[in-house]
């Protein structure tokens, strides 16, 4: 595995909805190295107040162009709100282990909130595969000013998306999970990337259906690589998982769901 | 130009190693950083019998610093001679093997254990642990229990030994000459400072062992008072550990007396900070047109 | 909805007050903080006689946190009593003084003095300084110490009583417990950890006095730490300092046990952080449908 | 003693030289009430590091506009370069206690370095006073670079400006200290601001030409209020002087100079 630490030159910051951003970079070590579901460690700046770097997903890769798609929940996702084009971000990263690529066909990736991030990533690469029609894409959010301009992304690559709102503004009126039934008997695989008792949902029906599903976890990561042993979520198996290491991205029956 | 120091019996090429916790077993950092540049490495702490660690969360950033509640996890001394320590083998730079232990017992056989092994440089012995015998209370933190674990370390081992002292105490002075007259060769400090968060949404604590380990930048002053009283109170070779993160944090500790330093929650958030000292130092030497990093030890100016 | 608390016999109306030495006199934060609005006035420290304190450099800024040496500056008890506590009386607010002394005798002298003294609601004992028959360590690092001063401020005032304890120890509920049991009203902590810092351009310590004491946002971790072991140990109300900057740092303390807050480095770089807190502290209450901050005290919840 | 908690708008952020910026806010209620050589503490961000405010002289005062000029020294400083037009900017200010305005004239200003900031803000004032010609004003700096626009800046105002550099790059080659002797018989009072040891030179040179001197401090400080008793600098007859509440201008025969 190639993992680097550089400064990357901002290429563009998109605001896509009132707390949602696009960060997009010129970073070829990163593009030509990483897989989808991997993460990398994003320092916000030179202050030792946020102190720890951040850990986003590679949410697009195209050409050398790496893009980030954040949300800002506290000081380290706002400072990075104050990068324009041509400032420059230290970025540690591709890490971790991404989604399986070549597993059965067809599949079904499920997206919640934030963790839509990956999946465009996945997706283009999916295309890539050329598997044959895919199943729909399923993506959730709170309300549609967080979802329309993503929807309509994956729209753009050729998915039929199917989109859930807990306001009901955009798309089905409840969880994005309450749509996955219908499609489960199609897939032989389910990626998803979101909230944990999403995840948990998710995992609980392919469990059910018996399909394979694989989740993307989110911890407090202080390294990113494996040393801190900080990263950690209980395994089925007893012990724990190193989310930085062993993950994100895992398969759900080696999570021991709470 | 000269950066090389000793440290008791042991050589290096240069003051600068990893603090045991924060590098992994080195090879995590492989990719990131030059292994072979480095003073030492010191390894995650080892204890006999494999730990599976603390439940999550584990880790919460406090202001210019973090607090850590791991829980010693750690694949246990056979794994790390068969699956870690190999790895390392590859590279000239000395390994240095941090021990811990719930018993004076525990931490003597795995000194014991450890002696023969080819390929490891020192070691460290992490007195920070709770005492299961005694209440819990750290080893680190009285006087006696402390000279003793030394003691029974440096009778199962004739590996140079490093006592790795805990902040968490009235008087530094007393606890450096308790391991200084058990035997150690040497003393690293500071370990982490006991601290506590609250998410106060949830009304539980951020850890869930309720109390960590706070490190990094934010306990830099701490840690420099305690090397400075340390090294003037003991006639062994002091190591500064403490919020080092810069070229600047690590000659504050030498010049306060330390003969060498380690970087800890540094490398999580730069992972070359370590070679970065390096190349610092030497420059630092070079713009003072000194030849030794040991002129610069201890070289604090006090007015009086 | 009900911000009061009470300190022993002291009623306040809210838990928010100033740190001492932090907040002058008062006087100085008069056109940039509602004075009238604090839960309490703590004044800096005063002696008996007016005392100079350090040579500069006196501060530097660490890491989210600040080295202070000043050495126990102060004017002195009669020209406080007639400079400075008059001007305070315009305020609703209570006043309370902060004392330190070379001896126990002196301590009790200046405890006497304020006893009878119109406009004083309460002492905060400040056993941080240094024992100067005992070769300068610290009162407050010593149980049996702590508790003779305690005892002959006790033995001297009708005043309410809070002493105030030190961080640099290995045991803060030993301290705590000694300074309750020689009849403190209330408990205040944590005071200063020791630090220190070198200028590395010219190798000389940052402050004249070589080591300060660390504040601010760094030490809050080591604080809560300490409040929170502290207020399971003693029955007397605990009072929460260190780092405290925001409402959710002073809901923290709140959480861990503390029955009041003070604010202490936060005024100065924000100087109406107090009162940002005592709307902060109404606000959560609203918020979270309670009616007393009392029911915020103590409700640290730890998943067993 | 008018002081103010604030924030303030950015208008205007000008790059004098490599390292010397001016930064002009929006600031009414400081322009209303601030006298020359008094200054402000300014927060230079959201972040926890840098901690304290940092102090800065009040350099211009035009209407309601309050300019700023400062050297990029370490890192408060460095985050204040970041800052542009309609950003804003916590400040607290006016702060301590100022020059003499109304003693009996002629003076003669002299400034070094980033010492000059406070000496723009005083020449408006002596102008507005209009007490008749002036003697030259006396600035001194490491190169034209860092002079060069500031001294022109008070030949506009109609002051006759003698330079010095360290370098010889612009008017005298050595010290602004040793212009001022052909000068000191010609003044009743010298205000000075700059490095320690020209202030030291100064104060020894109006020593001995029996010229009253006043000088401006700087020393670290962490409130600016006169509450943390941080900013000492030994006082003459004993004990210490709080720089910013008994100053920053003092009189320089109630220092101690070391
Ligand atoms: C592998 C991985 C991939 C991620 N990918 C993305 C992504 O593509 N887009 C995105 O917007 N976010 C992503 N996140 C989450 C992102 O890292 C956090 O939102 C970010 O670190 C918050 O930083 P902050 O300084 O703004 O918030 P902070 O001030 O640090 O925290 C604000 C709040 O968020 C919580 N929080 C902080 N970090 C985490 C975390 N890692 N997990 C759970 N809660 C946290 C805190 O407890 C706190 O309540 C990912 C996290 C991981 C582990
Ligand atoms: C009353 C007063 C007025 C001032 N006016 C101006 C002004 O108009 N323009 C201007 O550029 N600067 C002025 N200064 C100095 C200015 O406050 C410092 O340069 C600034 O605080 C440095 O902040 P920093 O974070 O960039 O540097 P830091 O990283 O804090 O420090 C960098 C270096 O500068 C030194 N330093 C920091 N603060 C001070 C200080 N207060 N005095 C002496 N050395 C210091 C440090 O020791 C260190 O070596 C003034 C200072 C005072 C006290
Ligand atoms: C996540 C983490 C794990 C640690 N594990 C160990 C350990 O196993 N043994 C040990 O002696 N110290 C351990 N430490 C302490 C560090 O080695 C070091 O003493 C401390 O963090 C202070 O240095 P710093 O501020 O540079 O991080 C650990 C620290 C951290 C942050
Ligand atoms: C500049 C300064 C002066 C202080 N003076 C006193 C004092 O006179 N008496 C005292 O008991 N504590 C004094 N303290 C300690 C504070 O009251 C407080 O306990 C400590 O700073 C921790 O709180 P903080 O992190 O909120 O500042 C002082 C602190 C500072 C920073
Ligand atoms: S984040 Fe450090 S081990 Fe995973
Ligand atoms: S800066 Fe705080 S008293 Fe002067």
């Amino acid at each position: 595995m190639a993992e680097f630490q550089e400064k990357y030159t901002v290429l563009r910051q998109e605001q896509l909805a009132d707390d949602i951003f696009r960060l997009s970079l010129d970073a070829p070590k990163i593009a030509a190295a990483a897989q989808p579901g991997q993460f990398v460690m994003v320092r916000t700046g030179e202050s030792l107040d946020p102190l720890l770097r951040r850990p986003f997903s590679i949410h697009k890769v195209i050409g050398e162009t790496v893009a980030l798609l954040y949300k800002v929940v506290g000081k380290g996702t706002r400072v990075l709100t104050s990068l324009g084009p041509g400032d420059s971000v230290d970025v540690v990263g591709p890490l971790g282990r991404g989604f399986d690529l070549d597993g059965p066909g067809p599949r079904c990736l499920v997206g919640g909130g934030m963790g839509i991030a990956p999946l465009y990533f996945l997706a283009r690469q999916i295309l890539q595969q050329d598997t044959g029609p895919n199943p729909p894409i399923l993506l959730g959010a709170r309300t549609r000013a967080e979802l329309q301009v993503l929807a309509d992304e994956f729209t753009e690559l050729g998915f039929v998306v199917l989109t859930a709102t807990d306001d009901g503004s955009l798309g089905h009126h409840g969880l994005v999970t309450e749509l996955l039934d219908d499609i489960l008997h199609r897939v032989r695989l389910v990626q998803v990337c979101g909230p944990v008792p999403m995840m948990r949902t998710v995992a609980r029906q392919c469990d059910r259906a018996r399909v394979p599903c694989q989740v993307s976890l989110e911890t407090h990561m202080a390294c990113g690589l494996g040393a801190c042993l900080g990263c950690t979520c209980p395994a089925r198996e007893g012990g724990y998982k190193h989310v930085c290491k062993d993950g994100p991205v895992l398969s759900a029956d080696e999570v021991a769901w709470i | 130009m000269d950066l090389s120091v000793n440290i008791g019996p042991l050589r290096l090429q240069n003051p600068v190693m990893t603090a045991s916790g924060t590098f992994g077993y080195g090879r995590e950092f492989a990719e990131l950083t030059d292994l072979s540049r480095l003073g030492a490495i010191i390894v995650k702490g080892i204890s006999l019998a494999p730990r599976p660690g603390n439940p999550p969360p584990r880790i919460i950033e406090t202001a210019c610093g973090m607090l850590n509640a791991i829980g010693l996890e750690n694949v246990g001394v056979e794994r790390f001679l068969t699956e870690k320590l190999p790895w390392l083998h590859q590279f000239a730079t000395p390994v240095i093997v941090n021990i811990l232990g719930d018993s004076v017992e525990e931490y003597a056989a795995l000194a014991a254990r450890l002696n023969d092994v080819e390929g490891i440089a020192a070691l460290e012995v992490n007195i920070s642990c709770p005492n299961v015998k005694r209440g819990g209370v750290a080893f680190g933190t009285v006087p006696e229990t402390a000279a003793e674990v030394t003691r029974a370390v440096r009778a199962a081992t004739s590996l140079p030994l490093i006592v790795k002292l805990s902040p968490n105490v009235t008087d530094i002075t007393l606890m450096a000459r308790a391991v200084e007259g058990a035997g150690a060769d040497a003393i690293s400090l500071i370990n982490t400072l006991l601290g506590m968060a609250i998410d106060t949404r949830s009304r539980k604590p951020r850890l869930a062992n309720v109390v960590g380990g706070l490190s990094g930048p934010a306990i830099k002053p701490v840690a420099l008072r305690m090397v400075w009283q340390a090294a003037a109170a003991v006639s062994v070779p002091v190591i500064g550990i403490g919020g080092i993160t810069t070229t600047e944090d690590a000659l504050e500790f030498l010049m306060a007396g330390a003969c060498a330093i380690q970087v800890g929650t540094a490398n999580f958030f730069q992972p070359n900070a370590t070679t970065t000292i390096v190349d610092g130092l030497a420059a630092y030497l070079e713009q003072q047109s000194l030849t030794s990093i040991s002129q610069v030890v201890n070289s604090l100016r006090i007015d009086t």
